[in-house]
């Protein structure tokens, strides 16, 4: 096992001990919405919906359709204060 | 008498060169290995500080794409649910 | 003083002033590379790193763990050549 992967998984398994990686699920989520990528997915969505008409659109082809520009979407303070929680979780928990 | 001091500073100086060479070893051994120990306890620092900021990243990046894929499912999901409701109720 | 005192620090005196003593190091630590010493040195230095692991070992826990091994590890021939240098030098430098 790399030194890499030891190490991820002892990050991991200590962040869902603490609960903390539902949490900083719910804190994406809730930053995705105040920052607007909710309702502009949701539009983007209504679009590709409109142009292909509702008959011709299933759960997946959507999905796949409109991934590329949801990850796009969001706005790179959303990524780095994630990164941010992230690190100075670890911090707290030096023992890793 | 001039042999006999001829020996004895033979054997002064081999004496002597030997506990100067034993010396000057250990003087340069300490040195070498109090560098090598710094070094390398360093280098081990920022190995590991580099592996756990790449982790970090990782780890960030795929709870990212986790949210991320399933919030966009879910918004689809009730999209197209919604719009499917819409049109029923419209038909009706 | 006894006489042999006296000559060992005229000598000695001898030796600095001269440079030859930071030459016989520099000798020595240029030999100890080129013979894989110091490689073989850095090797055990991670070892004993990752045995105890990173945050149980001081650089003066490391040193102590070591300096046996490193000592012993010395080649012959190149204690040698410096013992051969030095009397070389005290042939030269210290006259009956």
């Amino acid at each position: 096992m790399s030194k890499d992967y030891q190490m991820k998984a002892a990050i991991n398994q200590k962040m869902i001990e603490m609960g903390e990686r539902e949490r900083l699920k719910e804190l994406l989520r809730a930053k995705l919405v105040e920052s607007g990528w909710k309702d502009q997915l949701k539009a983007h969505c209504k679009d590709v919906i409109r142009e292909k008409g509702l008959e011709h659109v299933t759960v997946e082809d959507l999905v796949t359709e409109v991934t590329p520009k949801g990850r796009a979407l969001v706005p790179d303070s959303v990524k780095k204060e994630l990164l941010q929680r992230i690190r100075a979780f670890l911090a707290q928990h030096a023992a890793l | 008498e001039e042999a006999r001091r001829r020996q004895e500073h033979e054997a002064f100086l081999a004496q002597f060169s030997s506990s100067l060479c034993t010396e000057i070893i250990h003087e340069v051994l300490d040195e070498t290995i109090q560098e090598t120990a710094s070094f390398e306890i360093q280098e081990a620092v920022n190995e590991k500080a580099e592996r756990l900021a790449k982790c970090t990243e990782q780890i960030c990046n795929s709870l990212f794409e986790e949210t991320l894929n399933t919030d966009i499912a879910m918004l689809v999901e009730d999209l197209l649910e919604a719009e499917l409701q819409r049109i029923y109720k419209y038909i009706k």
